[in-house]
């Protein structure tokens, strides 16, 4: 089926009735996904510098509000409105699916994601391929398909080719049909700018590089140990639960934390397990390239390139895979 | 969690009368941590306290918060009775609804309102109390006198006398100080020998003092009960053990130099004694004036004549270390040097405008003239005199805005001497006040004018030369006309000021002086004798210009101090100072810079880091200096020292809890 | 917060042991009068009080915070409050360049025997604060943020 | 540009052979062109790797925290602003003196916002010099971009912070890269003593940003690395700023680095200080 791209504003309409509409645009001159507000939203240029995560894993989510004093009353807070998340690219979509296998599929079943998940329709868009710093095809991604989307929007030429990957898509291109034409819409061809020689061999191979000190000393020493990387990543999901209270009424809310953080690993009586920075980045390298791929069965990087735009110290994770299969392969 | 217990104070109908104490009690019985909220006519009274004692015991509390009176009322009250409870007197706050809430507003409402904010604020203060355990810091009992004028001589004596040990120290080779360079002494007329040298004496043979002429301490560490002291004394050339004092070599040295003791009146010999009646009596020699010792010539006269061989060119200066528990500054004075100052009275090259000091010396029997009053110039007895007061003093513009307190009195003695000894002598004294605010002093005054002292009301502008006479040129503002007063000698009565090198003194002492280099006292009119560091006491016109009744005085109440210090064994330091913990203190000396004590010091200690034990700075606090300012506490980025009792985790949540 | 019942403001005072403190309690003594919407935090020394805890007050939703201390060279602790007076000129520019109105916070140096000055001051201060109105700038309880 | 690199070769070279210093800290190419990464060269063989061009805008200073305790003397290369920094943390006692080999680099600026507001082209304190000094830069108002805020008016200053907080994503980058941020614990890590919330709202991060700006800002060397750092593009150098134009109008010309023995402001008073209190 074909949409065409005038229509857009219209399927927006659409899709923003009684529901939260997130799209990418400009907040104050950092592109991220905000609330529809009318406009077109801006698919094309490169992604938005704040990634899609923040909707349906906040930064700060209250969890619990609770009141002490002569008997405790705690009520859970529930905050998951329907929302659509629109605009999204491949890598953005695979970011998504990384973090249902963490807080759904995998394990236990986080009740706050899972709600806002479920609540959320998502429409993904092709990838007009403009990153400077992007690699998501050396992750096994095509930059033209999101499987995982609800509804994709494929090409983006004259028309954009619109294809529903789940029920919930179809349910909600029935509304769509009036905007809807026959025919097919050619492949995009945006290719991504970077390359990395990612391959799983190579994944398994570099937990084998864990005790090469010299290596992991070269390729960690620039970094700073700020949390930038974590935070404009959209894969990363570690948080912290903490509760801030008024007299005697509090909230419990979890909020983002970063394993590049001195006190991450700070452990009660002091001991810090992962003290150094060459511990810390290591393991944030180790875990996106290995370690999430041995229990989740994929990469936990997807090749957006944002960790590489915005590092004060320049690091590339990018060059980090090659000099790692440059080391590996010898 | 902790347990915490409200005390709600009526204060009879203070309190009550002005807000609902119930509702206050009631309120903060629903409070986080609260264990136990009740209210009592008295907390103050016996039975408030054992109401308190009781309520520790059934409901286990282990904090205490009493709202009532100002804490500056019965912190301490409270703190003693939790002495004798499982809880430590320290976790308890005090929530001030008397002073600042009942007492100071009307509506009922607002006040209620106001005093339960209090007492959250002090219940979440309370909740991060820790108990806290006095320091106790041992006491040297031995003293340390700086200066040997009257004022170092008075509190040497009274400290020895009381027992203790006591090191008296003098930077010149005698003691004595300005008090023994004096003939009389008002408002007596005392004979200023014969009341200060039987002091020197004795003070010289008290089996408790022990006496260094010639020393100025070099430099002290350590804090209240524990001063490193090391003094530097100069090298004397003059073996003290052997010699006898018989003399011999004073008159036979060939080297004059003018005495600073007769104010440059006269000369001395490089090895001498600087007035006879000098306490030690033995000479020393001055290396500067010797000619042996400043290598002008192979001399060496006094060696060769010396029966007993006590003279040793090879003699060097020694460094003392010893521990003292106390200190009493006593540095005295010295006259501003006015030749500068006053151009217009010819800055110094008339030899006969001289200073009160030098008047003093040509006065005094044991003086350059045996007591009869001959001018510098010639020598002549001056028939007609001008004394000129408050020269240097009580004028902006020449640096010095104070008063020197004792000129007034020794002008009038002198007059009075004047004309006691040049019969038809002619005495005219330029005044701009006369005050004479002690006992006898108006009628010392009154007498030195019913001698015949003519007391002219107005400055001298301009002292010059003509025939023969010195032409004081003033102002007789009481008759409102400019009067010309011709005499053959003129004293000036220049102002006091503080002794030299008494900024270095103070610096190591880490004391403060004031804009002129007085000693900064605690407090002017409650703490006179004390100075901001503990244990550093002061006596004397080293803390300011005064006479010798005053300085005595002082001198007796700084031994005081010093006995109170030196009665107990140890002295119990307050528990509520600054404390650091050494994993969070990055060693940037921020705390050690706004320490008015200089209470914190970076110390190198060995520290397990990653790669293996180094060696890295953190601050350490010293008990005894620390006086919980805080301004460390507030001065720390990290938070790494903090003041136990005003912690940042405390004054946080006191913050909190005001705002909801 | 109803607008028509007479809004009161809510003002911290830290004042230092020695001297404002003690002209409260002395204020209090004589019975003075002042407003009561005055809280006041003891500290020891002025210089005790870090920018931070101001920061603080106002983010916890204070409407106004008061510094007080010994008039400088009077500190007890002598040096005291030639600090805060350093910390506290500097932070007033700050909290203004920040779009926080700066009369919301004052310091003063109110001595031990000044007890009509302190109740003046209280009197003053509550008086600029409730005409500025409840502190919505800097305040985590009113703005309605996340 | 490149008769400095090749000294800097030919001395790093010469310093790693015989054993001089244990590491050189520099700059060397990142992927993709205009773009340089701090380098640290251990063996005298990629003493090559070092460069010096106009993209060498990371500042090295900093890294000399990450290794307090070296075993032997690290040789650092460092521009005008880089031996600010070095300055800052000698005044704070952070790095010894005795540690650090300084190779100086006279600049004439790099791709950087804030070197058209630069003063100190020249490093202020270095070992060596390896190149003629450069011109400094004078035609500029330290204070421009405050002055430029002051004149809003409050209402419009405080919908400006807000919302430049609101984007503030808490990533400490700002304070990871600054020299004067040298505390071995930070106190926004210290969540017990209660000082910063982990909330991320925007008052909890205005709380950050000024407390941050009130502990660096009497000893802030206005190297700009904290602007340039920020994934969100806030002007944090306005905060510092206007706390050094207050310091310079209250305490006398006030600029940091340029000593190794330097009392911030706000660590010191004087008798006579300015005080517009009742």
């Amino acid at each position: 089926m074909r949409l065409k791209k005038e229509d857009l504003n219209k399927i927006l309409a659409l899709l923003a009735k009684n529901r939260e509409l997130f799209v990418p645009g400009q907040v104050r001159g950092i592109k991220q996904f905000k609330l529809w507000d009318g406009e077109t939203p801006e698919l094309d240029g490169e992604n938005t510098v704040l990634p899609p995560k923040d909707i349906l894993f906040p930064k700060t989510e209250k969890m619990y509000a609770y009141k002490t004093g002569t008997e405790t009353e705690i009520s859970e807070i529930v905050d998951a409105p329907e929302r659509v998340i629109f605009g999204i690219r491949a890598c953005d979509m695979h970011s998504i699916e990384c973090m249902d296998s963490v807080f759904i599929r995998e394990g236990y079943e986080d009740s706050f994601y899972a709600r806002r998940r479920a609540k959320s329709l998502i429409v993904a868009v092709a990838c007009p391929g403009a990153g400077v710093n992007c690699f998501c095809e050396s992750m096994g991604l095509d930059p033209d398909a999101a499987p995982g989307a609800d509804i994709f929007l494929s090409g983006g030429g004259e028309f954009y080719g619109v294809t529903a990957n789940t029920e919930k898509g179809e349910t909600e291109l029935k509304k769509w049909t009036q905007y809807l034409t026959d025919g097919d819409v050619p492949k995009g061809e945006a290719h991504c700018s970077l390359a990395p020689a990612m391959s799983p061999e190579l994944s398994e191979k570099l937990t084998g590089l864990f005790d090469d000190d010299e290596f992991w000393q070269e390729v960690t020493e620039p970094c700073l140990q700020c949390g930038t990387c974590s935070f404009v990543c959209p894969t990363c999901y570690c948080f912290d639960i903490n509760q801030s209270s008024v007299g005697d009424e509090g909230v419990a809310f979890r909020c983002w934390d970063s394993c590049m953080f001195s006190d991450y690993n700070q452990n009660a009586g002091g001991h810090n397990t992962r003290p150094t920075k060459k511990q810390r980045l290591r393991n944030r390298y180790l875990h996106k390239l290995a370690y999430f791929n041995e229990r989740h069965g994929m990469e936990l990087c997807v090749g957006c390139g944002r960790c590489i735009n915005k590092c004060p110290a320049h690091l590339d994770i990018a060059e980090f895979i090659d000099k790692a299969a440059e080391v590996c392969h010898d | 969690m902790s347990r915490t217990g409200v005390f709600v104070c009526h204060c009879g109908s203070n309190i009550a009368g002005a807000l609902d104490v119930e509702r206050v009690a009631e309120a903060a019985g629903k409070l986080p941590g609260v264990r136990y909220a009740a209210t009592y006519k008295y907390m103050c009274s016996e039975q408030g306290q054992q109401l308190v004692r009781d309520a520790i015991a059934e409901h286990g509390l282990d904090r205490i918060v009493i709202a009532s009176c100002s804490p500056r009322m019965h912190e301490n009250t409270f703190r003693k009775l939790l002495k004798d409870t499982p809880v430590n007197p320290y976790m308890l706050e005090i929530a001030n609804i008397r002073e600042q809430c009942a007492w100071v507003h009307t509506d009922r409402e607002q006040a209620t309102e106001k005093a339960i904010d209090l007492v959250r604020m002090a219940v979440a203060k309370v909740s991060k109390n820790k108990p806290l355990h006095s320091s106790f810091i041992p006491v040297h009992k031995k003293a340390l006198v700086i200066g040997a004028g009257i004022a170092g001589i008075q509190a040497a004596l009274d400290i020895a006398d009381a027992g203790y040990e006591v090191t008296l120290l003098e930077k010149e080779s005698s003691i004595g100080g300005h008090m023994v360079m004096l003939d009389k002494t008002f408002p007596t007329l005392d004979c200023s020998a014969c009341i200060s040298t039987p002091k020197m004496s004795e003070v010289a043979a008290h089996p408790n003092v022990t006496l260094m002429t010639g020393s100025t301490v070099e430099s002290v560490g350590g804090y209240v009960g524990n001063f490193d002291v090391t003094i530097r004394q100069k090298a004397k050339y003059v073996n003290h053990d052997l010699c006898t004092g018989c003399g011999l070599c004073e008159t036979k040295c060939p080297a004059k130099v003018t005495s600073e003791f007769n104010q440059q009146l006269c000369t001395r010999t490089a090895i001498f004694r600087p007035f006879p009646q000098a306490v030690p009596a033995k000479p020393v020699i001055d290396p500067d004036s010797c000619r042996k010792l400043s290598g002008k010539a192979r001399c060496g006269v006094c060696q060769a004549v010396c029966p007993l061989g006590a003279i040793d060119f090879e003699d060097k200066d020694k460094l003392i270390t010893d521990t003292y528990g106390a200190i009493v500054v006593a540095t005295g004075y010295e006259l501003v040097d006015w030749a500068p100052l006053y151009p217009e009275y010819g800055g110094g090259k008339y030899p006969d405008v001289i200073t009160g000091l030098q008047y003093e010396r040509l006065v005094n029997a044991s003086g350059p003239t045996e007591g009869k009053i001959l001018r510098p110039s010639d020598k002549s007895v001056p028939k007609e005199i001008v004394i000129v007061k408050c020269v240097g003093s009580r004028d902006k513009k020449k640096g010095r805005a104070y008063c020197s307190r004792a000129c007034c009195m020794y002008s009038a003695k002198h007059a009075h001497q004047i004309l006691d000894k040049i019969p038809d002598a002619c005495v005219t004294v330029f005044y701009m006040d006369v005050r004479t605010p002690g006992k006898n002093y108006e009628e010392f005054y009154d007498r030195a004018r019913e001698d015949g002292a003519r007391y002219v009301r107005g400055r001298v502008a301009k002292i010059f030369r003509e025939n023969g006479k010195l032409i004081c040129r003033g102002e007789d503002t009481l008759l409102g006309r400019s009067v010309e007063v011709p005499a053959d000698m003129v004293i000036l009565e220049t102002a006091m000021t503080p002794a030299p090198e008494i900024r270095e003194l103070c610096a190591r002492l880490s004391i403060s002086t004031d804009e002129y280099g007085w000693v900064q006292e605690a407090h002017p009119k409650l703490r006179p004798v004390e100075t901001q560091t503990a244990g550093v006491y002061l006596a004397g016109t080293c803390q300011g210009p005064k006479d010798i009744p005053d300085t005595v005085a002082q001198a007796g109440a700084a031994a005081a101090k010093v006995c109170i210090l030196f009665s107990k064994n140890e002295i119990e330091g307050s528990p509520m100072i600054s404390a650091v913990d050494e994993n969070k203190c990055c060693g940037c000396s921020a705390c050690v810079r706004v320490c008015p004590y200089r209470a914190v010091t970076l110390e190198e200690i060995d520290s397990r880091e990653i790669n293996g034990t180094v060696k890295r700075h953190v601050a350490r606090v010293n008990a005894g200096l620390c006086q919980g300012c805080g301004a460390c506490a507030a001065a720390c980025r990290t938070g790494a020292i903090d003041l136990l009792g005003f912690t940042n985790a405390q004054i946080l949540k006191e913050v909190d809890a005001l705002c909801l | 917060m109803p607008v028509n019942e007479k809004w009161m403001p809510k003002i911290l005072a830290f004042c230092c042991n020695w001297c404002t403190y003690t002209g409260a309690d002395l204020a209090g003594l004589n019975r003075m009068k002042y407003p009561a919407n005055v809280r006041v935090l003891r500290v020891p020394c002025s210089s005790r009080v870090s920018p931070q805890f101001v920061l603080r007050a106002f983010q916890k939703g204070c409407d106004g915070v008061m510094v007080c201390g010994c008039h400088p060279g009077d500190c007890h602790y002598t040096s005291g409050n030639y600090y805060t007076r350093r910390r506290f000129m500097v932070l007033k520019e700050m909290l203004e360049f920040n779009g926080i109105e700066p009369e919301r916070f004052q310091t003063r140096w109110i001595s031990g025997s000044e007890a009509g000055k302190f109740r003046d001051t209280v009197a003053e201060v509550s008086e600029i604060v409730t005409k500025l109105g409840p502190n919505t700038a800097f305040n985590e309880r009113r703005a309605e943020n996340v | 540009m490149s008769d400095i690199q090749s000294a800097l070769h030919k001395r790093a070279r010469a310093l790693l052979e015989n054993g001089d210093v244990e590491y050189v800290i520099g700059w060397e190419n990142a992927r993709g062109e205009n773009k340089t990464r701090p380098a640290f060269i251990r063996r005298a063989e990629d003493a090559e790797r070092l460069v010096w061009n106009r993209w060498c805008v990371n500042s090295t200073a900093k890294y000399l925290l990450h290794d307090r305790w070296p075993k032997g003397k690290i040789a650092i290369c460092a521009r005008g602003c880089d031996t600010r920094a070095i300055n800052r943390m000698l005044s704070d006692g952070q790095v010894k003196r005795e540690n650090i080999y300084i190779l100086g680099i006279p600049c004439a600026g790099v791709e950087n916002q804030i070197c058209r507001r630069c003063a100190h082209r020249n490093p202020l304190v270095y070992d060596e010099l390896l190149g003629e000094p450069a011109e400094e830069k004078t035609d500029f108002d330290r204070f421009e971009k405050v002055k430029e805020m002051q004149a809003m008016t409050l209402e419009q200053r405080r919908q400006m912070w807000e919302d430049e907080f609101t984007k503030c994503i808490r990533c400490y980058a700002c304070r990871n890269v600054c020299p004067a941020c040298n505390c071995r614990e930070c106190y926004a890590d210290q969540y017990r003593t209660g000082w910063q919330g982990k909330q991320f709202n925007a008052v909890e991060n205005r709380v950050y940003g000024l407390t941050r700006a009130y502990h660096v800002g009497d000893r802030c060397i206005e190297c700009g690395e904290c602007e340039r750092v920020c994934p969100m593009d806030l002007p944090i150098m306005l905060q510092t700023g206007r706390m050094l134009m207050e310091c310079n109008e209250l305490f006398g010309q006030y600029e940091c680095g340029l000593s190794d023995d330097e009392t911030p402001a706000l660590g010191t008073y004087n008798l006579n200080d300015a005080d517009s209190f009742g």
